[in-house]
């Protein structure tokens, strides 16, 4: 790829689930959405560079937190709005929602609304790719998404440590927005993630700029490393979040919040910048394109019906 | 309830709030820890100026460690302190079963006295706004299985500040399990410390044509049920059992021997769940009706699916006021299928829920 | 059982090795793992030979990592893999809890059928020796609980084989809890591949004065129970339920229909537990006896009580046979009060054991 | 405590444990002794220097393998013993046998038989003891005992996390043997536990030496570091368990053993070394006396009744 559509290519994604969370922020308040939101605006940058170098079969592990790498690795963006509706034609049928979103022939492994959960289980998905590359000779990776907050989980230090024994072919994103909620990365970890996780010796990155190309190239890099056999690698990447914890709104003046950061982050806004980098005629064309595909989402699940009453009792077993 | 003085029109989450202020106040062992229970939201305000008056070694949030927090509650209890460990949603307590269960529920028997473990978990059970399969779950008939431990379930302000003081007062693990829908829920609460007590059921309103037995947000559908079924000349006698371990099997068996019909509606799953233990109870005991004849027995709980996230599905995960007259109605009438619906109703706390959480 | 040709008398921990053994002969996506599974002692024995066969990429030991490690399994069961994740007492399957009922149980249907999770979780519940408060828990009950988990419990070395296969070609998450006194039981078992149906009971012996349930090893204390109550002149039906979840209700109910009484006796705490969800069901289909009065019920299992360790305490807190017996011969006799024992008998399981594991 | 105290006063303890222990193999084929026995024989020296520096009011935190620290700590021997026999007379009135020995009046915290379990409960009985010199001015200590396996279960990282922010007043020992039952510490964990835990900063040590001067003097330097305030530290000591992980046999062919580890150990015991540098005639002395204490113990046990089946039903609820 050129660096011009490299440009290009992340200012889409990007602007894509910018705009589709947007949307959400203006929808949410009719109430169509009845289910928890968790936004990602603001963030947008590391689920663009994550996804960059995956292929379709790759797979992405999520947490609730999910909408951004959803659509930056390729989701169905009509089902994924579908099932922020609960449409029976939802990427789940209206049984998840937003918090657990899915799209397997996307290679997006259901996220889960339980803090951690999905990071050993991501482990287990690169065990069986490990073992599926032995046949096939071909080496599919897994990127396992998190939040700074996770590490905590005793989870966390159990997987790094199987991974890195077992040289599963996994990325470990820690999306480090310094926040749990509410409660500031200080007063949760006694020192830093990546002094915690640099012993274990895998190749590591540490993307602290928030410069979208940069957490590109260090991604890729990464990825590649993973791909090529080396066993896991491990990057984390600041970032802030614009919006609150769970729901629509601003909260710029709660107490937790340091203004100061806001501002910082905001100025140092990807998107934008992108945009800019692109010129206004052809981030004009994408933007118009974008706004095509986020309303034909939103026409897409209001015409779409809810789940019959039926479909509560499919899929309890397999 | 008791008639005590100074009575407020409080909300379940105020009562709470207070029952800890007033404890922590009494008590410098007791304090208040868990993940965001210091944050401005105070988890829904049922931690509320905790922090402003008792500091930060006494009100405290916790790293994203529920395994290891729960084992700190442990000890520290072990150590005489009183910790009340809270959790936003019950869910999360599965990653605490290892500590509660081997530890937690074990130490005081398997230290032959020796050690005791009074400590208090806070856990909200979750519905409404796609809270779906991992965010709704009612976890107290797993807990209930487990000598060792206690399960509450208030269902109103009154019970939530009563049985928070006993369960800080009691030497005994204690869960409380709290419901999101009913957080807001207001009642009157005496300004006293009072402790309602373990062990013991409420009987909500006296009927003598079925017993139901509602737990939890479940109480609150039993008594719209009730109300249904009053027009239709139908009367029921509510119970909440308030206390699931120690479960007041006597008032129960009591009511029951008077209305010679008993459905259990729980706010959780049927299979291995407190409905079983209470029909199983009945059963063993043989009771029987005002005719002789056995108690005629039957429950409704979660349907025996994972919880979805979408409304209209959600909708029939639950019972409802309305579903538990039509069983109500089909088991007074002897007509197994009834198909009497009462009208829609009106389920406030429900309808005029709005997340985002 | 089915007459299957080249049986041969197996120990359960060898019916278990051979049916692991030609799984993963047979589909090459099948892989074990667990703490201590590629030892000398080799799990009992159950795990023999596999890491000989197979080699350390199909069958390996595991950190200590309870959490993850069943995380592990979910995760390379949503790839398609067919693992079976070991741990050699069903206590530590608490350290699991988060991983199987928030993923395992919920991912199929979470994912609306996007996603299966073909996972197998081997657990012993140990007993004997001093296993004590935290080696000795049967927690099926739990288990039972959770919509999307199937639980099954082999009791002889022939259900051993053919419901580890049936549970490995399973598509959800299969707990299979053994019995530590089970392990070197003998039993005919066909030389070939063949599954044991999880969802059927199977009657180990006819009567007809009572239906007796036994759960685990209680089943074999039942059978013991049924020597001493023919000598006395009284029949009863055992029944082995084989499969917890789903529970074969239907085979239960015909046999409590034929003879009017049913006592369960589970391997497991009473409270909302087993016994409970079969007394309950029971009574909620209102079945009757030949004479048309309400099947009488009754259940026996673990004290309520933590597991204590020295053995003379132990054995007061397990039923057995003779206990069993003169349970059932008060309920056939009428006589709630009588006080008929059977006289001593053997044990070999229990009185043969001899740790120290 | 001068030099030559020290020597005995060590000499005695781990000669106690020994020989303790030694009866119990020597009894436990009379089946006298009905539980899972996990012995510390080869391990003494670590037991002995470990509770060298606390008082008997300071905590003591024990796995399952805590016949030695239960001993050293100032356990009482013949409740000890009885317990073991399941008698009434026992520290636990016979519910709780050779896996949960305890004795809080003597500061020794219940054990568990759940591998991790008592790492966070430590930190919580520290957590309080924080509090309690808040008020008295004085700083108890707890010390929490832990295999080198007990570091892969996920509390472990969450307790030392939590530890370390709270600055609590426990002391972490991890006794490492190099061996989780017949699985060997380099099969399990990807890096040193060393590396895993420098980072957070607390004061270490590592002992592999076995020389239990050296142990002692480490532990007591951390010890007399967490009782001045300063927080956790943490220590591991290198050891080797002589018999078989549970029971009382030799497994010295067992092919997980390397007979050469074992036997560098054997050589390196610290028992005899002390014997040797105490003389005959003192050594004479103690071990004599230790033999009366021991002798006691098992009269004791033999002799106190069985609990009565009432037992089973007393201390379910507080
Ligand atoms: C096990 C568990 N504990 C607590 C929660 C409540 N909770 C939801 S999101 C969250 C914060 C997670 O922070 P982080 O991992 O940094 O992700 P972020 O929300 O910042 O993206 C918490 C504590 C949960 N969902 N699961
Ligand atoms: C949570 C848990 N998992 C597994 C076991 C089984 N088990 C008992 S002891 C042991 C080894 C522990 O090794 P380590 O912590 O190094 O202690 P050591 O026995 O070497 O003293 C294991 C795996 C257990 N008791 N608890
Ligand atoms: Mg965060
Ligand atoms: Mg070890």
């Amino acid at each position: 790829m050129t660096q011009p559509e490299l440009v290009q290519s992340l200012y889409q994604t990007m602007h894509l689930v910018r705009r589709f969370e947007e949307k959400l922020v203006e929808l949410y308040p009719s109430d169509k959405i009845k289910s928890p939101i968790h936004l990602s605006i603001g963030q947008e940058a590391v689920a663009a560079a994550v996804c960059a170098p995956l292929n379709q079969d790759d797979i992405i592990s999520n947490t609730y937190r999910c909408h951004a790498t959803h659509i930056a690795k390729g989701g169905n963006l009509n089902a994924m709005m579908a099932e922020l509706y609960g449409k029976a034609t939802g990427c789940a049928g209206g049984k998840a929602g937003s918090m657990h979103l899915v799209e397997i022939e996307s290679g997006i492994l259901g996220a889960s609304a339980v803090v951690g959960t999905t990071i050993p289980v991501a482990a287990g998905y690169a065990l069986a790719l490990k073992n599926e590359a032995k046949k096939t000779g071909e080496q599919r990776v897994v990127t396992a998404m998190f939040g700074d907050g996770s590490t905590e989980e005793g989870c966390f230090a159990e997987t790094i440590n199987f991974a890195v024994l077992h040289k599963l072919p996994i990325l470990f994103v820690c999306e480090n927005n310094e926040m749990a909620i509410h409660n500031p990365i200080e007063r949760r970890q006694a020192i830093s993630i990546q002094e915690r996780v640099k012993p274990y010796g895998m190749p590591m990155g540490h993307v602290t700029s928030g410069d979208v190309f940069e957490m590109h190239d260090e991604v890729t890099r990464l990825t590649e490393s993973v791909r090529a056999g080396n066993g896991p690698a491990f990057i984390e990447i600041e970032t802030h979040r614009w919006l609150e914890h769970v729901g629509p709104n601003n909260d710029d003046d709660a107490p937790y919040r340091n203004p100061a950061d806001l501002k910082k982050w905001k100025e140092n806004d990807q998107v934008a910048r992108l945009a800019e980098m692109l010129g206004t005629e052809k981030t004009a064309e994408i933007n118009a394109h974008v706004e095509e595909l986020v309303a034909e989402s939103v026409t897409f699940a209001e015409q779409s019906a809810f789940p019959t009453k039926e479909e509560l009792y499919t899929h309890v077993y397999a | 309830m008791s008639m005590l003085s100074n009575q407020r029109l409080l909300r379940t989450v105020d009562a709470l709030a207070e029952a800890c202020s007033q404890e922590m106040a009494r008590d410098d062992s007791v304090f208040l820890f868990g993940l965001d229970v210091d944050d401005h939201k105070a988890i829904q305000g049922s931690t509320a100026g905790l922090l402003e008056k008792f500091g930060p070694d006494r009100i405290f949030g916790t790293p994203l460690s529920e395994d290891a927090m729960t084992g700190v509650a442990v000890g520290a209890a072990m150590a005489g302190m009183r910790p009340i460990h809270v959790h936003i949603r019950m869910d999360f307590v599965l990653l605490a079963m290892n500590q509660l269960i081997n530890m937690g529920a074990k130490a005081h028997y398997m230290y032959n006295g020796q050690i005791q473990v009074p400590m208090v978990v806070r856990c909200t059970i979750g519905r409404s706004w796609g809270q779906g399969a991992q965010h709704s779950q009612a976890l107290h008939s797993m807990l209930m299985h487990v000598p060792g431990l206690k399960v509450v379930a208030p269902t109103n302000a009154y019970d939530a500040k009563g049985l928070m003081i006993a369960a800080i007062r009691d030497n005994n693990p204690v869960i409380i399990m709290e419901h999101r829908l009913l957080c807001n829920a207001e009642a009157y609460v005496p300004e006293d410390l009072y402790e309602v007590e373990i062990g013991k059921a409420r009987i909500m309103s006296q009927g003598d044509d079925i017993t139901i037995l509602g737990v939890s947000h479940m109480a609150i559908e039993s008594m719209r049920a009730a109300k249904f079924l009053k027009e239709e000349g139908i009367s029921a006698e509510v119970i909440d059992p308030v206390s699931l371990r120690p479960l007041d099997m006597e008032t129960i068996g009591n009511s029951v021997q008077k209305t010679g019909k008993l459905l259990v509606v729980d706010n959780g799953w049927l299979n291995c769940g407190l409905s079983a233990e209470v029909l199983a109870s009945i059963a063993e005991q043989g009771l029987t009706g005002p005719d002789g004849q056995p108690v005629q027995v039957a429950r409704m709980g979660f349907a025996d699916t994972t919880c979805p996230t979408v409304r209209c599905l959600e909708d029939h995960f639950y019972p409802n006021g309305r579903t538990i007259a039509a069983k109500a109605y089909q088991m007074v009438k002897a007509q197994p299928t009834a198909t009497w619906l009462p009208p829609e109703g009106v389920q406030p706390e429900i309808q005029e829920f709005k997340g985002p959480f």
